[in-house]
């Protein structure tokens, strides 16, 4: 399946985009899909950081099962306040 | 309450929506943007917000903190866009029938919204810009970090 | 800034005073008139002040507080005369560069105005009136705390 | 010496004045005054509660030794905020 994957502040402005097309395996896991998202934009996030998932506008483990439609995006580390 | 605006930030709208004649005590937090990082002079921030998201987490610190300290009255007002030097991003007022449990609760939710809340904060200087990291882990080492 | 005044308290003139570009926190404590007493009903408040004592007090809190968080923004405005019920009585506001600091401090401020400064609280009931004891030590045994 | 002792609040109350004269020997303290408050009012405070003394617009520890002129204020329990 492919997922639109939205992007934010420092993620949208290293992939030039705020929206990515993601394809995954059906039953992919949100790990599979930041596995995916690093081999096509190599530089959003160095090794040692975790790229953190919301999906349907909350944060998903790397374990949640991907689905069609669902809204995934791309939180960098927050800075609000 | 729970406010995610472009608008200037009244800090009144927030304490008065917690004020109560049960309660004896309104604790307030005022975030305001600061004119330097580290020596560098920030002209002006830029703020973005998942907002969606971003609305129902400022709901869930509201509730979650609110469950802990036994209150009541809780009102968070974020800025999102850009924001001047001096002015206020954050609001966040607790009204509470003790002073105690208020500066606890207060100061609570401001550390969970600078946790979980996806809001991004950019500072902008004469030369470049910077996308604020949080401040309780290192997101990147500084190649990455200074990358904009 | 030390305010003590027959006049309605505006927050925003303490919020303002301690205001600073270079600072990223401002903590405001705003206590208000609860409406009741031990579940008696309490219709208005009277504050009344030794002045001249009250605001060397309430100065000598200010630095004493300033010096101890290296803090130097900070404001306070007691009201005296009668105070309506759910009307606010004190404002403590502390601008300090980091949240933690504007915390402790205002707390601390709180805290030792309560303690030292010469003001002194009456609850007007429908039946009576009663001068309310500070809260850290009990004053005298209840037949001599409700004499009036 | 006659010193003029100023009341607040809940003493001014039981005085049922905002001044009285109170006259102590040349020399004497602070708690050498309190004793003859006591004697003159002695429903001012009971006998467990410490009568706290203000001396010149400070708090003054009962060995104080007083001086004639000085501005004497008898501070009840304080209860602001």
């Amino acid at each position: 399946m492919e997922l639109k994957v939205r992007l934010f502040a420092l993620y949208r402005e290293r992939a030039g985009s705020s929206t990515i097309a993601v394809a995954v395996q059906d039953g992919a896991t949100v790990a599979d899909l930041t596995a995916e998202v690093r081999r096509q934009l190599p530089n959003l996030a160095p090794p040692e950081v975790n790229i953190v998932v919301a999906v349907n506008a909350d944060y998903a483990d790397p374990d949640v099962i991907l689905r069609p439609g669902d809204d995934v995006c791309l939180i960098p580390p927050v800075s609000g306040g | 309450m729970i406010e995610l605006t472009y608008d200037i930030l009244n800090p009144a709208k927030a304490t008065d929506a917690v004020r109560r004649d049960t309660n004896g005590a309104v604790v307030t937090f005022l975030g305001t943007t600061r004119d330097n990082f580290e020596g560098k002079s920030v002209l002006t921030l830029e703020y973005e917000a998942f907002d969606e998201m971003a609305v129902k987490k400022l709901e869930e610190v509201r509730q979650e903190v609110m469950a802990e300290f036994g209150l009541e009255q809780l009102a968070i007002s974020h800025r999102i866009g850009t924001v001047g030097i001096g002015e206020i991003s954050l609001v966040v007022a607790v009204g509470s029938p003790h002073r105690k449990e208020g500066f606890l609760a207060c100061q609570k939710a401001v550390d969970r919204i600078k946790e979980v809340v996806p809001i991004w904060k950019k500072e902008v200087y004469q030369d470049g810009s910077r996308w604020v990291a949080c401040e309780d882990h290192e997101f990147a080492p500084p190649e990455h970090r200074h990358a904009h």
